[in-house]
Parts: structure tokens; C-alpha cells; sequence
């Protein structure tokens, strides 16, 4: 049973990442090779893909050889030119109808082998969120409060999958606006992320690399930004990778209300709470700290740092006057760095 | 096959005018019931949008010439490419066939003097000029961006004109309909005496089997836009997640029609090369029995396959089985029609006229087309390639290189008939190899792209994608002066070329035992079948073959 | 072996069309078309059908709750109504094919009235559902009304709505052509031989009445 | 005229359209099957046969609904193309039915077995607790200024 509860948060805004941007290395050099076989299903897909174009190139120079062959044989050379009077044969119509069909059959089952392999999850794969909304897609880990990200090109930042060599992992997907469909080449899989329902696709890394991933399902404007990094690790560097990716952290060059901007945007406070005064969801943050709040249970209070952290932590605990209680806790992703940042970012709204 | 027994007192007669001069003046057309003057209304009609979505074409694939965006804005580019599709499917490619070619020829080859509704026959030109006009309007109310499947809960959503352009499709469908009902019944009612089920060209057999289709398969369509437009407008809730509904019925409701629209598209163009390739070979059709039985079964097989368009949608992975399967049976008949056209070529006088050559590259290109179509039928294959540039090819190669090669191939055989005028065989000749090429290079390369992992409907991409599209783009400005090539050469007969007699290819079959271009009722007297349509005087009938 | 020529002056019916050679190809030409015609309404209305049958499956209980507040009395009289329809149709056909003039003109006349009557009566049902706010997609407001339906009800008269809607288009369109048929049958247009107009309105009347045959058990009945 | 065809076939007898009249006695007797039956759905909707329910009045309204079709629409008596023609309409519906429902009832199944609920669902589930909750605990602070 996956476990539905997760929150999801906002991530920092972003409309898609532009293609050239993206910098995954290339994944083939020309068009006769396949693709890189990154997954359990490219395997043994790829040796159908063989089989396939195989049968399908044999009948294509036996039907197209025979059609070429008769033109020249057969050409119109005179008008006293006699045709054969053959209308049918009745062994070589079932034959050619019964050889396709046999090899039809092999496609098939061949085909449905691997579908309902790729359709069943091994029971200890690793279990990895992924939203999908006009352009972007959310990956979401498990235990991590973050969205998992890495900065591209040109200070892009892309949705980053983060997977472990030689491990199975499930993501069920859901989309919140339209339908979006999550395609990741090198591993041959590729499932529709549909609104109001939860879709799963797994899939066992076996090699190392970086690739990319789209969105297959036309969604909009910026359907052919919608893209994503897939990056498999070794096992051991998985859990420090997937840390790293879904951290918010002071940068070196950030002064600490930089960074508390960046805080306040990635977990969209901005979302409740506006910058310039005007009450949203809950109160403006513009000139908090210091005023004096009438609170929900008739006493007042000045706000500080205290009641600030408190209201993170505890937010029904004292409710402003005229504000409902709907706001969630952030205990547990809201680290103390960040809180002091955030702080820091919110005295300087006067 | 059949001889026309003329009597005395018609071989008397004066030689009646011909449909095109029996009566003057544009309300003579604007009012016609005559089937060849609505057929000649209707090829007007579908090669000017033909010409408008394949220029849209043509700017698509230039604006996929390099990775980044160039002179179209993401948003133009989705509209371009809607209505690009749009126009193709529902104003081009579905009646293009049927309507105008078929309209034309169907009641010649029955030996009929008008199809059984002539006044219906006009009705459905209009409505579909309406629909016509609906989908151009959505130019002017902010034009349409959705895709020609208009897919919710995106159509939902979107601030395009979405309900002109599906009002637009549902009135085309009407139009569908009435001709589908129209030719089912002249199948049936108006055949020449002595014209048996088992003496009809394959070419009728072909029509009739698409006009099934049309009939049991468009009000479905019309349902689903119907169900659409309420949907956007009152938000009742069927497709809407948000509102408690299922976008992925929506699907399901699309494509039990659109798939078996896709065969309203190419069967026609396979009754179009049975008539080619045995007329310009001599030669008696290959196994008429199994061609004309296997349009039929694909017409009915045609509507238990349309899951193979959702296999990765979220439809269960037990339906994508049988789908899957029902789809491979779909492709017996057809690699049965494949094999027989060649096996007609066997033993013949084969004439390489204009007409000739677009039925061998049709021969070429829909064997690709189909034999692609297996990988996409193959469930884990297609899970790679579902919504890449395979599909973009395989249904271009399928559509076009089917579709588009047969109809040009049959305008060059029938356009001698049509208007009493012979074509240029060098130009002919040339705007065939010209499509071949532009056509492979296009959308050859388009089925690497696939394997490559290049999604559909992107205007901008990973810079390693860069040289196959640009291949693709060059090869597609080959294939459009291709197609101008086509036009130039038509038009250029009507005015210029010279008189055509009544049978310049040595057919056998009614619609060439006839004037050309036709008297305005098509036949002077009541035709009595006795044979075969392929039954060619050239064929040796002494036993000296084999 | 011998032709007929077109130009033979034979006895041709008036109402025989210029491109057809006998009045039986004409007669069954139009049948064969109506019947075809009568194939694409089934369809169409399948895809309805469809759409209900799956909401029902999604939401079991909301559609048996929400059908409820249908009036199944109103619902049972209309089937009746339409039910004497046909039947006064079916026999206005076969007054044609005896040439009973006045059987023809009285038994379409009754199928008229009958058509009227049902949309009478479905203006009713359609007013009541208007006043307690049970309307189709944006105007469902049955909370504001004070009913407490189950949840997504608003699904449930969408198809509702939907269905009986298109169908009472059909009505109405039925109520045009019958009597475009009466007007002609009155110019005594039809006799034995020629009265397939009549029996192709009859064809398309008695298609209005199968929907309704279906509709009826599923969205008032069925618990 | 020695031969005449008929549908492309030779035939010794040209009548082609003999008029069936039916007597007014059938059209009667089928009438009043329809509204017998009519009355009888209706009077068994109120006896609640559960499950079944739906079953037996579809049974019931494909009965009336041949009725029409045979002998209102007199297609007993027809050409019978015309009745391969109608009836292959409802094969198709049939075809339509039986994929889209199967689809459904199998994806929910198998969503079922993988632990996976309709998104839906899951949120409806929410909302339910979230009302007992409310309901539970005291009403939330929520006074004027």
C-alpha cells in the first residue's frame, strides 16, 4: 500500500525547462543504434525490437523484390502481348494468410510477456511520487518534504529523478490539471498521468547514466518543455544523492534574507500569504513582525520570532482574528537554518 | 465484360453533350443533383483544403528545422499543428475519396444513372461546406489547440474555440453519414442488370465497405462532440476528473469512431489500386474473392480494435491484451490485399503510365505503413514508441503514402473520364518520382526519430534530434513540389490537353464503356452485365500460359 | 438477351424518380435508406446509453439515490402516450397500404396529438426539476434547495437531462415530419402503391419510441 | 423483355414490392403487450428486486423493444437485409458496451489487487474524515473581529 497522505508543496516557480537547456548527454549517435538500454525492460524490448524489424525488413524485400522483379519481367513490350489467365490459388492464399498469422501470434505474445511484466511491480520496489501539471513534473521521495531537482543549463532547474542502479522502483503518478504522459526513452517505459486517477510504472536500472525524460501526452503550450533528468546511481550513493537533490540550503554567496525568499517561495507561503498587504488565505506578511495581532480566542499579541516559529510549528495554536484554521504544519520540513532565514526574510517586509 | 447493346433507334440519336456542357451557368451547378457534377464540386472542395493544411504542413516542418524556436511562437505551433490535422482528417482525407472520387465513379461502374439519393447527395456537399466554413471560423475566434483528438479534460480547459471546431467535426460527420447511407443503399438498389455481388469492381466493393463504416461508426462521433460541447459549456461532469467524471472515457468514445475512420480513409485507396493494377497490367485481379471479402472483414474488425490507441492511456492492462490481439487479426486481410496486388502484376502486359506509378508507390509505401503498424500493434514495443515520431510515420505512411498516393493515382486514371482530356505523361511521370522521394525522405527518417525516443507534438527538441529533422524538412519541401507537380499537370489537362477517347486505358469495367466525359444521365441505354469487371481481352485464354 | 432502353416511352408513375427504372427499386431504395438512418440513431443513442451505464458503474449508489427524485408516474404516462403513438402510426401505415384515406389522416392525426401530449407532460416534469434547482452541470443547485443528494448527483442529471433532451429534440423533429406526412396524405398524395414516405416517418417515429422504450426503465425504475 | 433483373439478379416474377398488410388484430394484440408490460415494470420497480432489478427491466425492455421492431416497424416481414442491416447496428452497440465496461470493471480490479485506489476515491475518503473530525472535535475558532 503506498501511503497517499504525502503533502505535496509548490516548488520554485518554474513553466517547464526549454529542450536546448536540458544537457543530458546524448543518447545515441546515430539513427541505426538503439537507444541506450538502461532498464530491465529495455533488455529483453529491444530483442523483440531486433525480431521485429528482422521479419518485418525479410517481407518488406520479398514483397517489394517481387513487385520490382514482375515490373521488369512482366513489362508492356507489344500489343500482341498475351496475359496470364491465373485469377486465383487457393494453397498460396491460405499460405500467405496462415505464414502472417503465425508470425502475427509470435509478436503477440512476445509483446504481451513483456507488457505484463512491465505492468507488475516486484512487491520491495522503492516507491517514488511523481505529479505531473502544466509544465512540470514534481518528484517527490519518500521521508523528503522537498521535490527533488537539479539545476541545468542557463540556471534552469529541472525535475530530477534520482534512481539506484539494480534496484526496482514504482512511481505512481497522478496529474493535476490534464493528462501528461511520462516517457523515459532509455528505459522504455512510458505511462499517461491521468487527473483523478493514480498510474504506476516501474522499471529496474541496469546501467549507469544520466538521460532524459518527457512528457508524451500533449498538454499545452509548453508540452515540449515539459521535461525532466533521470540519473541512475550506485546503490550506496543513492540515499546521499536523493538527500542532496531535495535539500534547501544557504548558498555561499546568499545572505540569509536571499535564502529566506527562496524558503518562503518553495514552500509557497506565497500561496496564503502575501508581501504587499492584502489579507489572502492568512494574513499578509508585510510589516509582521512587531504589530500587534487580536486574536481568534479574544486576547492579542505582539508578533516575534516566537510566535512566528510557533505559528510554523502549531498553526491552529493561535488563530488571528477573522482567519480560519486551515493552515497545515510544517514541522519536521521547516529546518531551523531555514526558519532563521525565513525570519530574517520576513522583517524586511515593511 | 459487358457489352452495351445499342439499339437502332438510339445509334440514331444525335451525340447528347457531355455532363460538363448539358447545362451552363453556376446555378446549374450550385443546384445540381447530378452525381458527377457534385463528385467534381466535392474534388474542388477537398483538394483546396488538401492545399491549405499540407502549406500548414510545409511551415510545421520548416519550423522543426532547427531544435529551438524559430518563427513560431509554442502556442502557434500547437494551433498549426491542430489545424493541420483537423482539416486533413475531417475536410480532406475522409471525403476526399469517397465523396469526390467515389461520387464520380460509383454509379459508372454500376451502370447507374445517378446514385440512389441524387438530392441527399447534394445536401450532404452543403453540410459539409458548413462544417467547412465552422472549422475555418475558429481562425478568427482565437483558432483551436488541442489536437484533431480534442483529448479532455484539456479541451476543457483551454481558452480555444472548441466548440466551433468540434461543431465544425460534428456537422462533417453528418455529411459522412448521408453519403455512407447514400452509397450503401445505391450499392444495393442500383446495380446494372446482371451486375452480381461477385461482378462488382473491386473498386465498388471498396466504397461499400467504407460507406458501412461511415454509417455505423459516425454517430458515434457525433454523440462523443456532442457529449463534448455540453461537457465545455454546462461542465455536466462525464469527462471531468474534477467534476467526478473519467477523461479516459473520453477515449474509449473517440476512438470507437476514429479508428474505424482510419479505414474510411484507406480502403478506398485499396479499391483505387485493385482497379490500377490490374487495368495497366492486364491482368485479371489476383484473388478477387479474398479482396473483396477482406474489405469487408476489415470494415467489421475495424471496431474491435480501437484500444490499441490507449495502450499506455490507464486503460486496464487486461483490455490493451485483447486489443492488442484483435489488432493483429486486423492485419491478415490486409497483408492478403498486399499480396494479391502483386501477385496480380505476375504474368502481365504491365504499362507504365502515370496512374501505374503511383499505384506501384503505393505498393512501396503502404507495405511500410503496415508492416510498421506491427510494432505498433505489439503491446511492449508500443509502450516505447506510443506518441513518438513511429507513430507520426506509420500513420503519414498509412495516410499519405496510402491514401493520398492512391487518390492522386486515381485522379491521373479517371481524370481522362472526368474531363475528356489527357494528361501529360512526362509530368505525370515526374510528379511520381518526385513523391516517392520527398514522401520516403520525409518520413523515413521520421521512424528513427521514433525509435530515438522523439515525442509527437514538440516544437522544440534535444539538440541530437537536429539532423534527422532536418532531413525530414527538406525531404517534405521535395514532396510539396511533388504535389504541385500533381496539380500543375491536372490543371494543365483540362485546358491543354488532348482529347481523350472514351476508354484510353483498355478498362473493361462500366465506367469506361461510356463517353468521355460522360453524358449528363451516363449511359444511353440500360447496361446488361454478363462478366467479369477484369475480364481483359488481352488475357490468354488458349492455354498457353503454363 | 435483350435492353431496355431509357428512352422507352413507357408508363412511368409521376412519382417515379428520373434514375430509377421501377417503382419497386424506388420503394425499396427509400426503405433500405431509412432503415440505414434508423442504424445511426441506434448508435448515436448507444453512446448516451454508454455514458449512463458507466456512471452508474462509478457511482452505484449516487444514481439509484439521484434517480429517486424523478416522477416515475409521469415518466410511466409518457411511455404509455408514446406507446399509443406507435401503435395509431403503425396503423396509419397500414390504412395507406389499403388506401383508407380517412383511417390515414385520423390515425396521424392521433399520433400528432400523442406527441404533443408527451411533450406536455415532459415540460411538467422538466419545470418541477427547474424549481428545486436539479438542473444539468452549472445550474445544479440542489443543496441550495435544501436536498441532500449524494454526491456527484450533479453527474447524474447531466445525463439525465442530456438524454431526454436529445430525445425530446427527436419528438419534436418527429412532430414536424408527421405533419409535413398529414399535410401531404390530405393532397392525397398517398395511395397503395405509393406510401413509403409514410411508412419511412412511421420507421423513424417508432425509433423515437424504442429510445424511450430503454430510457424509461433506466433512469425513473431502476433501483 | 424477356429477362428482368432484380438487385443485379435475374428473376421470373418482377413484382418486387408485394405489400404485406397486417391485420389490425396483431397491431392490437402487440399494443396491448407493450402496455402490459409497461404497467408491469413499473409495478415491479416498487417490489425492489435488488441486483436484479436492473437485469429484468432490461430483459423486459428488450421485449417491448422487439415487439416495436417486428411487427410496428414491420421488419418480420421485410426484406431480410434490411433486417441484417439493423440488427449488426446493435452488435456494434454490443461491441461498444461490452470493451468500455470490461475496461472499467478490470482496470478497478486490477488497481485493487496492486493497492492503488482511484484518485477519487482517495480524496473522498479524505473528505469523509476530515467531516468526522469536524464533527468530533469542538467547533474551530472562528469568531468576527
Amino acid at each position: 500500500m503506498i501511503n497517499f497522505s504525502m503533502m505535496f508543496h509548490g516548488q520554485l516557480g518554474m513553466l517547464g525547462v526549454p529542450p536546448e537547456k536540458l544537457g543530458t548527454p546524448p543518447m545515441s549517435d546515430s539513427p541505426w543504434q538503439l537507444l541506450p538500454s538502461a532498464s530491465n525492460h529495455a533488455a529483453s524490448l529491444d530483442n523483440l525490437y531486433v525480431f521485429l524489424t528482422a521479419v518485418c525488413g525479410v517481407s518488406f524485400v520479398v514483397v517489394i523484390g517481387a513487385m520490382v522483379w514482375f515490373m521488369y519481367k512482366y513489362k508492356y513490350k507489344s500489343d500482341k502481348d498475351r496475359t496470364s489467365p491465373l485469377t486465383h490459388n487457393g494453397k498460396l492464399e491460405f499460405g500467405w494468410s496462415a505464414i502472417p498469422a503465425v508470425f502475427l501470434m509470435v509478436f503477440f505474445v512476445w509483446g504481451e510477456v513483456g507488457f505484463v511484466n512491465m505492468s507488475s511491480p516486484p512487491a520491495d520496489a522503492i516507491d517514488i511520487r511523481v505529479t505531473g501539471e502544466k509544465w512540470k513534473w514534481t518528484i517527490e521521495y519518500p521521508g523528503r518534504s522537498m521535490a527533488s531537482t537539479i539545476e541545468v543549463e542557463g540556471g534552469e532547474v529541472a525535475p530530477y529523478l534520482i534512481v539506484p542502479l539494480g534496484q526496482p522502483v514504482r512511481l505512481t503518478m497522478t496529474s493535476k490539471d490534464v493528462i501528461h504522459s511520462f516517457y523515459i526513452p532509455a528505459f522504455r517505459v512510458k505511462k499517461d498521468v491521468v487527473p483523478g486517477r493514480y498510474s504506476t510504472v516501474w522499471f529496474t536500472a541496469i546501467e549507469e547514466g544520466t538521460f532524459p525524460v518527457f512528457c508524451t501526452e500533449y498538454c499545452g503550450d509548453e508540452h515540449s518543455s515539459m521535461l525532466a533528468v533521470v540519473k541512475v546511481v550506485k546503490p550506496e550513493e543513492y540515499k546521499a544523492a536523493v538527500e542532496a537533490a531535495t535539500v534547501l540550503e544557504q548558498g555561499a554567496s546568499e545572505t540569509a534574507e536571499q535564502f529566506g525568499e527562496k524558503v518562503f517561495k518553495t514552500f509557497a507561503c506565497n500561496s496564503c500569504h502575501t508581501v504587499d498587504g492584502s489579507a489572502k488565505v492568512g494574513p499578509s506578511f508585510k510589516g509582521v513582525v512587531g504589530r500587534t495581532e487580536n486574536l481568534a480566542d479574544g486576547s492579542s499579541i505582539v508578533v516575534d520570532e516566537n510566535y512566528i516559529r510557533e505559528s510554523i510549528y502549531q498553526p491552529n495554536a493561535k488563530v488571528v482574528a477573522g482567519f480560519t484554521p486551515q493552515m497545515p504544519t510544517f514541522a519536521g520540513q521547516i529546518n531551523d537554518e531555514q526558519m532563521n532565514a525565513l525570519i530574517a526574510y520576513m522583517k524586511t517586509l515593511k | 465484360m459487358s457489352k452495351s447493346k445499342e439499339t437502332p433507334a438510339a445509334k440514331a440519336n444525335a451525340p447528347e453533350p457531355s455532363y460538363l456542357t448539358a447545362k451552363s451557368g453556376l446555378m446549374s451547378w450550385l443546384v445540381t443533383v447530378d452525381h458527377k457534377r457534385i463528385g467534381l464540386m466535392y474534388l474542388a472542395a477537398t483538394l483546396f483544403f488538401f492545399l491549405v493544411a499540407g502549406l500548414l504542413a510545409i511551415a510545421l516542418r520548416t519550423e522543426l528545422y532547427t531544435p529551438t524556436q524559430d518563427f513560431m511562437s509554442a502556442a502557434t505551433y500547437n494551433k498549426v499543428f491542430t489545424l493541420h490535422g483537423a482539416i486533413m482528417v475531417f475536410l480532406f482525407i475522409i471525403p476526399s475519396v469517397p465523396a469526390a472520387l467515389g461520387n464520380f465513379i460509383l454509379p459508372l461502374m454500376l451502370g447507374a444513372k445517378d446514385v440512389a439519393f441524387p438530392k441527399l447527395n447534394l445536401l450532404s456537399f452543403y453540410i459539409y461546406c458548413i462544417a467547412a466554413v465552422m472549422l475555418v471560423t475558429t481562425l478568427f475566434l482565437g483558432s483551436l489547440d488541442t489536437g484533431w483528438t480534442f483529448y479532455t479534460p484539456y479541451s476543457k480547459s483551454t481558452g480555444t474555440a472548441v466548440i466551433m471546431a468540434t461543431m465544425g467535426a460534428f456537422v462533417a460527420g453528418f455529411s459522412s453519414i448521408l453519403t455512407g447511407v447514400n452509397f450503401v443503399v445505391t450499392v444495393h438498389k442500383m446495380r446494372a442488370p446482371g451486375m452480381t455481388w461477385n461482378r462488382m469492381p473491386l473498386m465498388i466493393w471498396a466504397i461499400y465497405a467504407t460507406a458501412l463504416i461511415q454509417v455505423m461508426a459516425t454517430p458515434v462521433l457525433a454523440i462523443t462532440l456532442f457529449l463534448l460541447i455540453i461537457e465545455r459549456t454546462l461542465n455536466i461532469g462525464i469527462f471531468d476528473p474534477a467534476l467526478g467524471g473519467d477523461p479516459v472515457l473520453y477515449q474509449h468514445f473517440f476512438w470507437f469512431y476514429s479508428h474505424p475512420a482510419v479505414y474510411i480513409m484507406i480502403l478506398p485507396g485499396f479499391g483505387i489500386i485493385s482497379e490500377l493494377v490490374t487495368v495497366h497490367s492486364r491482368k485479371h485481379i489476383f484473388g478477387y474473392r479474398a479482396i473483396a471479402l477482406s474489405s469487408v472483414a476489415i470494415a467489421v474488425i475495424s471496431f474491435i480494435v480501437w484500444g490499441h490507441h490507449m495502450f499506455v492511456s490507464g486503460q486496464s492492462e487486461l483490455a490493451g491484451i485483447v486489443f492488442s490481439f484483435l489488432t493483429f487479426a486486423v492485419a491478415v486481410p490486409t497483408a492478403i490485399k498486399v499480396f494479391s496486388w502483386v501477385a496480380t502484376l505476375y504474368g502481365g502486359s504491365i504499362r507504365f503510365n502515370t496512374p501505374m506509378w503511383y499505384a506501384l508507390v503505393f505498393l512501396w509505401t503502404f507495405t511500410v505503413g503496415g508492416l510498421t503498424g506491427v510494432y505498433l500493434g505489439t503491446l511492449s514495443v508500443d509502450v516505447h514508441l506510443h506518441d513518438t515520431y513511429f507513430v507520426v510515420a506509420h500513420f503519414h505512411y498509412v495516410m499519405v503514402g496510402g491514401t493520398v498516393v492512391a487518390f492522386i493515382g486515381g485522379l491521373f486514371h479517371w481524370w481522362p473520364k472526368m474531363f475528356g482530356r489527357m494528361f501529360n505523361e512526362t509530368a505525370g511521370k515526374i510528379s511520381a518520382l518526385l513523391v516517392f522521394i520527398g514522401f520516403n525522405t520525409t518520413f523515413m527518417t521520421q521512424f528513427f526519430l521514433g525509435h530515438q525516443g522523439m515525442p509527437r507534438r514538440y516544437y522544440a527538441y534535444l539538440p541530437e534530434y537536429e539532423v534527422m529533422h532536418q532531413v525530414s524538412t527538406i525531404g517534405s519541401w521535395i514532396l510539396m513540389v511533388g504535389l504541385f507537380t500533381v496539380l500543375g499537370t491536372l490543371l494543365h489537362a483540362i485546358k491543354y490537353g488532348a482529347k481523350a477517347p472514351s476508354n484510353p486505358w483498355g478498362a473493361v469495367s462500366l465506367d469506361w464503356q461510356t463517353a468521355s466525359p460522360p453524358i449528363e444521365h451516363n449511359f444511353h441505354d440500360t447496361i446488361h452485365v454478363t462478366g467479369s469487371p477484369y475480364d481483359f481481352p488481352e488475357i490468354d485464354k488458349s492455354g498457353a500460359h503454363h | 438477351m435483350s435492353s431496355t432502353s431509357a428512352h422507352d416511352d413507357e408508363e412511368r408513375p409521376w412519382f417515379l424518380a428520373h434514375h430509377f427504372d421501377t417503382v419497386g427499386q424506388q420503394v425499396s431504395a427509400a426503405k433500405l435508406g431509412m432503415w440505414l438512418f434508423c442504424c445511426t440513431e441506434v448508435l448515436m443513442f448507444s453512446g448516451l446509453f454508454l455514458a449512463y451505464f458507466i456512471i452508474r458503474t462509478l457511482y452505484p449508489e449516487m444514481v439509484l439515490g439521484a434517480s429517486e427524485e424523478l416522477n416515475k408516474t409521469a415518466g410511466g404516462v409518457n411511455t404509455i402516450v408514446l406507446l399509443t403513438s406507435s401503435f395509431t402510426m403503425a396503423l396509419g401505415v397500414r390504412a395507406a397500404q389499403t388506401n383508407n384515406q380517412k383511417a390515414l389522416e385520423r390515425n396521424l392525426l392521433i399520433t400528432i396529438a400523442c406527441a404533443f401530449i408527451f411533450m406536455i407532460v415532459k415540460y411538467f416534469e422538466y419545470t418541477a426539476k427547474i424549481e428545486h434547482g436539479l438542473l444539468p452541470g452549472n445550474w445544479y443547485a440542489a443543496a441550495e434547495h435544501g436536498y441532500m443528494l449524494p454526491k456527484y448527483s450533479r453527474v447524474f442529471f447531466g445525463v439525465y437531462f442530456t438524454m431526454t433532451g436529445l430525445h425530446g429534440v427527436h419528438v419534436l423533429v418527429g412532430i414536424g415530419v408527421l405533419s409535413w406526412i398529414f399535410i401531404r396524405a390530405r393532397r392525397r398524395e398517398f395511395n397503395s402503391e405509393n406510401y413509403v414516405a409514410v411508412e419511412n416517418a412511421g420507421l423513424y417515429w417508432h425509433i423515437v419510441d424504442l429510445v424511450w422504450i430503454f430510457l424509461f426503465p433506466l433512469l425513473y425504475l431502476v433501483k | 423483355m424477356s429477362l428482368v433483373y432484380l438487385n443485379g439478379k435475374p428473376v421470373d416474377h418482377p413484382h418486387e414490392n408485394h405489400h404485406h398488410v397486417s391485420p389490425v388484430w396483431q397491431f392490437t394484440a402487440v399494443f396491448a403487450a407493450l402496455v402490459t408490460l409497461t404497467i408491469l415494470t413499473y409495478l415491479v420497480s416498487y417490489a425492489g428486486l435488488g441486483s436484479a432489478s436492473l437485469p429484468v427491466a432490461m430483459a423486459v425492455a428488450m421485449v417491448k423493444a422487439s415487439l416495436v421492431i417486428a411487427f410496428f416497424m414491420h421488419l418480420f416481414y421485410e426484406d431480410r437485409v434490411y433486417a441484417f442491416m439493423f440488427l449488426s447496428c446493435f452488435i456494434f452497440v454490443a461491441i461498444f458496451f461490452t470493451f468500455v465496461l470490461f475496461d472499467m470493471h478490470t482496470s478497478a480490479e486490477m488497481n485493487e489487487e496492486a493497492g492503488i485506489h482511484y484518485k477519487r476515491a482517495v480524496e473522498d475518503s479524505a473528505e469523509q474524515a476530515d467531516t468526522n473530525r469536524a464533527f468530533d472535535a469542538p467547533a474551530p475558532a472562528k469568531a468576527g473581529h
